[in-house]
Parts: structure tokens; sequence; C-alpha cells
């Protein structure tokens, strides 16, 4: 893995991070261009949440630095706000609120329009339940109602709590249809799934978590 | 700028509205509290107008401690809170946004609902009306001051009593300030000056606060 | 000068350097203390007004110096740990939060006993002995704190903003404190102020100060020594610093 | 010597604030040692494991 930072694309450099007593991983380094996807794989508790954090800036590594168009994240804090959309295990949606309301919500702080949370949310088929709170919904709805908040944000990089747990089949088919279009785009994204993610191989970077310490 | 700001007031204020039970607790405990010192000392009108300012007060305090808790962990606990956090908009506003709407479901009532339970502590009107003057201007130190405490403690377990101890000495200059004015008031004098001094906190409260309050959601999401 | 400052940061330094440094500080402070307290007992006339009594001043002013120079010491480590990522800064400010504590703890106490024989109560609101108390409040919040995270990571980050907001907090309280106790002047005629201090009663006050000072540091090497084993734990000279394990006190006093 | 002890009436008070301030410092001196010493033990213990498990 060479360290050198890409000049339009994500990458990250040297990382090291420790919980308590074990270290998750460290020196990783990895970088993606447009168009490609990273996709961390790993037993559970090998440390790919904690890696997502640090690739949003959520939670600063030990060691290393993440680079964004070639320069740290922690000097663009905005604009890589702007070129990021990223869903965790939890969808981050208030469960008193409708989907509709949380997307709407979403939509105001980035100033894009509703209208696209609309349509994502009936391509994720929950136009059913978009009036109801998201309290009401299935684990699958929620996932998907989060999912509808990345789709709307249009941003470059795409980051991705194990996306497809709680999706059934059509779920799945839809998210990796919308994922091609938007690395065809030249988005880029990094997931972190036990699943395959059937993207072409040569867009496709794979990193394994959890063999290090 | 102020659009985002706008859109975390009414999302908060919604969802507020959505649990009404959780914004009148605050207010039924204030009651509460200003009922039980009646009973604990004496119900003679002349002691009640010498400890009524006080008992308000400290009632008051310890109504916006208890509706702390509900202002940073259910955000922390669904995720959204890291959304903010990864907004393009700066952490502070958008925390601004939070305390602002919490002032809002919190505060003002207790604004609004003082001076009807002062009349119990048989407080002339002159004092009733400086004590919501007061209160309107000390809540909202307290919620920017509790909201640091909040934040800090949003991924901690029951963190009542540990929210409590952090944020009440921080509370304590509006809590002086404040009675101070409400017996002055009481007792036919001037209560200008700490109405100045707590407004003077609150300027403070409100340039400072929402910086503390967003660091403090940065290292708390960390 | 950046050298010194960033060597201090690389955790086998200070680890041995502290270690070097914990013995000849504790036993430098413990003669400027016996030099102090053999002062102010014996050579220190009385004071006209209190008599002996005012004796007290040279373990409460000391002390309740310490417990307000510590929370500062815990703040600027802090803002150090925020900005600059040390991690070492934070282990100061763990460090040195039961130290401030105890010295707070010792202010409040010795402040009540000296205005015992004014007052006749053992506690009365006087401005300073109530600000002392909310200090100790204080640091009880910021231990509570701390130990509210099982991570040390995350408890020092936390801790640390709690000590700034605390610190820019204080004053202010400390204020409102005494404006409140002026109001209340009329009903408490007292006040814990100095007496009138001559030259041959102020020297051991200065030596007793600086005591408590170096005292603190020899108590905080120690302390560090622990936390910077506690957070290096898996480091490598962490094993060969615990390879000679006959039991190479920190402390040899 | 007595009228020394005595500290002209205050004994009670001076001497019981400068017992509190012995047993303070005394105290932090004795927490400190042993919380140096129980944690290089602790480690020291840890440490010795590690070494036996790879050695396996």
């Amino acid at each position: 893995m060479q360290n050198t930072t890409h000049q339009d694309g994500f990458d990250c450099d040297g990382l090291t991070l420790w919980r308590g007593d074990r270290c998750l991983f460290s020196e990783l380094s990895f970088q993606i261009g447009a168009g490609a996807a990273a996709l961390i794989r790993g037993p559970n508790g090998s440390g790919k949440t904690s890696l997502l954090r640090v690739v949003c800036g959520l939670s600063p590594p030990e060691e290393g630095a993440v680079h964004w168009m070639g320069k740290g994240i922690q000097q663009q804090r905005q604009a890589y706000a702007k070129a990021l959309a990223y869903n965790g295990h939890t969808d981050g949606l208030n469960a008193e609120l409708t989907p509709l309301e949380n997307l709407a919500f979403f939509c105001a702080l980035r100033g894009s329009e509703p209208a696209s949370s609309v349509a994502n949310l009936s391509g994720l088929g929950l136009d059913a339940c978009a009036g109801l709170p998201v309290r009401a919904l299935s684990a699958g709805q929620r996932r998907r109602a989060g999912l509808a908040r990345v789709l709307a944000a249009d941003a470059r990089l795409w980051v991705l709590d194990e996306p497809f747990t709680n999706l059934d089949g059509e779920g799945r088919h839809y998210l990796t249809a919308q994922l091609l279009t938007h690395l065809g785009n030249g988005g880029m994204a990094v997931i972190a799934s036990h699943q395959d993610l059937d993207v072409p191989a040569e867009q496709l970077l794979t990193i394994t978590l959890g063999g290090a310490n | 700028m102020g659009q985002a700001l706008l859109a975390v007031v009414r999302r908060d204020l919604r969802i507020a509205f959505r649990r009404l039970p959780d914004l009148a607790s605050p207010l039924m405990f204030f009651a509460i509290v200003i009922t039980l010192f009646p009973l604990a000392i004496s119900p003679e009108p002349t002691v009640l107008r010498e400890i009524g300012p006080g008992v308000l007060w400290v009632a008051a305090l310890l109504a916006t401690l208890l509706a702390l808790n509900t202002l940073f962990r259910s955000d922390f606990d669904d995720g959204s809170l890291e959304q903010l956090a990864l907004s393009t908009h700066p952490l502070p506003l958008l925390v601004f946004g939070k305390i602002l709407a919490h002032w809002l479901i919190s505060g003002v009532p207790l604004v609004v609902l003082s001076p009807l339970l002062a009349l119990s502590y048989d407080l002339s009107l002159n004092t009733l009306q400086v004590l919501a003057l007061a209160l309107l201007i000390g809540t909202p130190t307290l919620s920017l001051l509790g909201s640091v405490g909040a934040a800090l403690t949003a991924g901690v377990r029951q963190a009542g009593g540990l929210l409590a101890l952090l944020v009440l000495p921080l509370m304590l200059p509006v809590l002086v300030f404040g009675a101070r004015a409400t017996t002055l008031a009481a007792t036919g004098q001037d209560p200008a000056g700490p109405l100045y001094l707590l407004a003077a906190l609150a300027v403070l409260a409100v340039t400072l606060g929402p910086f503390a309050t967003a660091a403090a959601v940065r290292v708390s999401l960390e | 000068m950046w050298t010194w400052f960033h060597k201090l940061g690389s955790p086998p330094h200070l680890y041995r350097l502290a270690g070097r440094l914990a013995p000849w500080l504790l036993w430098i402070a413990i003669v400027l203390i016996a030099i102090g307290t053999y002062g102010g007992l014996v050579l220190a006339p009385p004071d006209y007004q209190q008599g002996d009594g005012f004796r007290i001043i040279y373990v409460h002013a000391p002390s309740a110096w310490m417990s307000m120079s510590i929370y500062a010491v815990m703040a600027t480590a802090s803002a150090i740990g925020l900005i600059w990522r040390m991690k070492l800064a934070f282990a100061v400010a763990a460090a040195s939060a039961p130290v401030g504590a105890s010295f707070t703890f010792l202010a409040l106490v010795t402040g009540a006993i000296w205005g015992q024989p004014m007052w006749g109560t053992w506690w009365v609101w006087d401005a300073r002995l109530t600000s002392e108390l909310i200090l100790l409040f204080v640091y009880f919040g910021y231990m509570g704190l701390r130990a509210a995270f099982t991570e040390v990571q995350k408890a020092d980050r936390t801790s640390a903003v709690l000590a700034i907001v605390g610190v820019v907090n204080l004053p202010i309280i400390h204020y409102s404190v005494v404006w409140w106790n002026t109001l209340h002047q009329a009903s408490t005629v007292t006040k814990l102020d100095n007496p009138s201090i001559s030259m041959n009663m102020l020297w051991p006050l200065l030596v007793m100060i600086i005591g408590f000072n170096l005292f603190y540091i020899a108590i905080l090497a120690t302390r560090v020594r622990s936390e910077v084993l506690g957070r290096e734990r898996n480091a490598r000279w962490v094993s060969e610093a615990l390879s000679d394990l006959s039991p190479e006190n920190g402390i040899t006093a | 010597m007595t009228e020394f002890l005595e500290m002209g009436g205050y004994a009670k008070y001076v001497w019981s604030a400068f017992g509190l301030t012995l047993v303070v410092l005394v105290a932090n001196i004795v927490v400190a040692r042993q919380q140096f010493r129980s944690v290089r033990t602790r480690l020291a213990q840890r440490w010795a494991n590690q070494q036996e498990s790879s050695d396996l």
C-alpha cells in the first residue's frame, strides 16, 4: 500500500487505533479513487465500525491521518462534511418522527431538495410507512429509511456500516444498483459488511481487519 | 445558516410535542417541590413570604436539571447526534438550536408557571412580575450551562446524579442573583442590580456556551 | 526549548525522570514544611487579635492556595492534551485531581477549625469557606465523570472539557459567592480575613506554600508514573521497565 | 514546654488543624506509593502471562 496521498480521491495513511487494551488496527493504509469502493471485512469486534468512525472524522486515530482530495479531513471539516454521507449501525432517525420528517430535516440541514428524499423513499418501498413514526417501523424498513438519507444527500463519498443487514433480497438488490450507479458517476464508498459486494473486481478494494494483533 | 438553526429548533419542538409526558414531568416536579416546603416549614404567610423566592428558584434549578436528560440522550442513542456532528453547518450553531428548543419547552413554561405557584406563597404582584422577569433572563443560562453537562454525560448510563454534581455548581451564580432579585422585590426594594448581573451571565452563557457544548458533544461521540 | 517540551512528551523519558525526581522533591518538601511549621508555631509572635489561634493560617492558607492552583494545573494540562493531543498531559490532569481534592478538603476543615473560636460554631457561611466547599464539589464532579468511563482515552478527553469549562466558571462562582456574602454581612460580623502580617509572621507562610507546592509535585511525579504505566501498558518500554521486578520504589521516603 | 503546647488556649484548634494536615500529607504519600506499586505488580503479572502464553 503506497502511502502517497491520492490527489483526487480518499485515502487513509498509517492509521492506528486502540480500544482499551486491544490494538484494533495499526499502520493501516489504503486509498480509493473515483468510482472505487473499499470493502472492510473482518470478524465481529475486529474494529470495522471504529475504522468507519475514524474515516468519518468522528473519532481521532492514535496515529495516522485520513485525507480527502489530498488534504487532511481535520483541516477541511466543512468541505469533507459536504462530500460525506454516513450511515452507522443506528440509522440516525428519531423514533418519534416519521421517515419523511426525518429525511426532510436532514435535507434542510444539507440544503438539498426534499423532493429527492420522497423519490428515494418510494424507490426503497417505504411509501406505505412514510407516515408512521420510525419506532413503528421494522428493522429492515428503518435501515431502508437510513439509506434513503444517504441517497438523498448526493454525497461523493458513502461510508456505510453493514448496509445490507436486515435488508431482504429486493432491498439488497436496490441498494447494490444504487451503489453501482453512484460509483459509475465517479462516486466512492467505504463499506463494512459481512456480505460480498458484487462490484466489478477492478473497482473493489478489500481490506480485512482482525488479523493484525 | 439561519435555515439550519430553524430546522433543528422545529425538529426538536415537534419531537417534544409528540412526547407530552416528557414535556410535562419537569413542570409537575417544579409544582410538587414548591408544595413541599409549606408542609415542611410552616403555612404562616410571613414565613412563606420570606422563603418564597428562594424556594421557587431552587425548584426552578432542579426542574431544569430534570429536563436536561432529554436534551442529547435520545439523539445520542439513535445516531442523529452523529449526523449533526457530520453536518456541513457548524456544530455550535446546531447545538444552540437544540438548546434553544430545550429552553422553549422547559424554561419558558417555568417562567409562565412560577408566578401562579408563587401566589401560594402570598407574594405581591410586583414580586411575581420580577420573579417571572428574573426567570426569563436566568433560565437560558441554566439551559446553556446544563447542556454542557448533558453532552458530557450523554454516553453515560444512569447519569442523573453525576449530571447534578457537574451542573449545579455551575448554576450557583444564577441561583444567587435570581433569588436575590426576587427577595429584593418581595421586600419592596429595587431589584435592578441582580437583574443586570443575571443578564450579564446570560450574555456570557449565550456567547461561550454553545462552543463548550459542541466540544463536549464531539468528545462524547468519539 | 521545544526539544525539552517534546522530550517530556515521550512516556519512557517522563517515567524515568519522574522516578528520579520524586524522592528528592519529597525530601525537600518535607524539610521546608518542617521549617515552616517550626517558624509558624514557635518563632512567629501571636496575633494581637486572635492570639495563637491565627497559627492555623500556616496550614489553611497554603492548602487553600494549592486547591486552586492544582485545579488550574488540571485545566491547563487538559487544554494541552486536547489541543496538542499529548496523552501525558491527560495523565498529569488525572494524577492531580485526587491530590487537589485532598488539599481542598484540608483547606475546608482547617478553615472551619480556625473560625470556630471566633464564631462559636463549626461552620459559618463565610465567602471563602463556601467557595472552598463548592470547589470540593467541582473536584468530585471531575473525578466522578472520569470514573464514569471505562476507556482511558474517553475518560481523558471528556474530563478535559469539563476541567476547562470549570476553570472558566470558578472565578464567576467565587465572586457571586463573595457578592452574596457581602449581602448578609450584617448578620455574620465575622469574615475570614488575614490578620495584619508582620515579616516574622510572613516568612514561615511563604516557606509553607513553597513546601506544599513541592510536595504536590513530588506526589504528582509518582502518580503520573502510575498513570503512564497504565496508559502505555502495551508499549515495549513498559515491559523493560517492569523486567527488573525488584520493588523499585517511586518514593524512597 | 507545656506553655507552648497550650497555644494560648487555642491548643485543641491549632493541634487538630496541624494534625489533620499531617494525616492528609501522609495519606497522599501512602496512596500514591500504593497505587504505583499495585500498577507495577499488576502489569508485571500481565506481562509474565503474556510471555508464558507466547512461549507455548
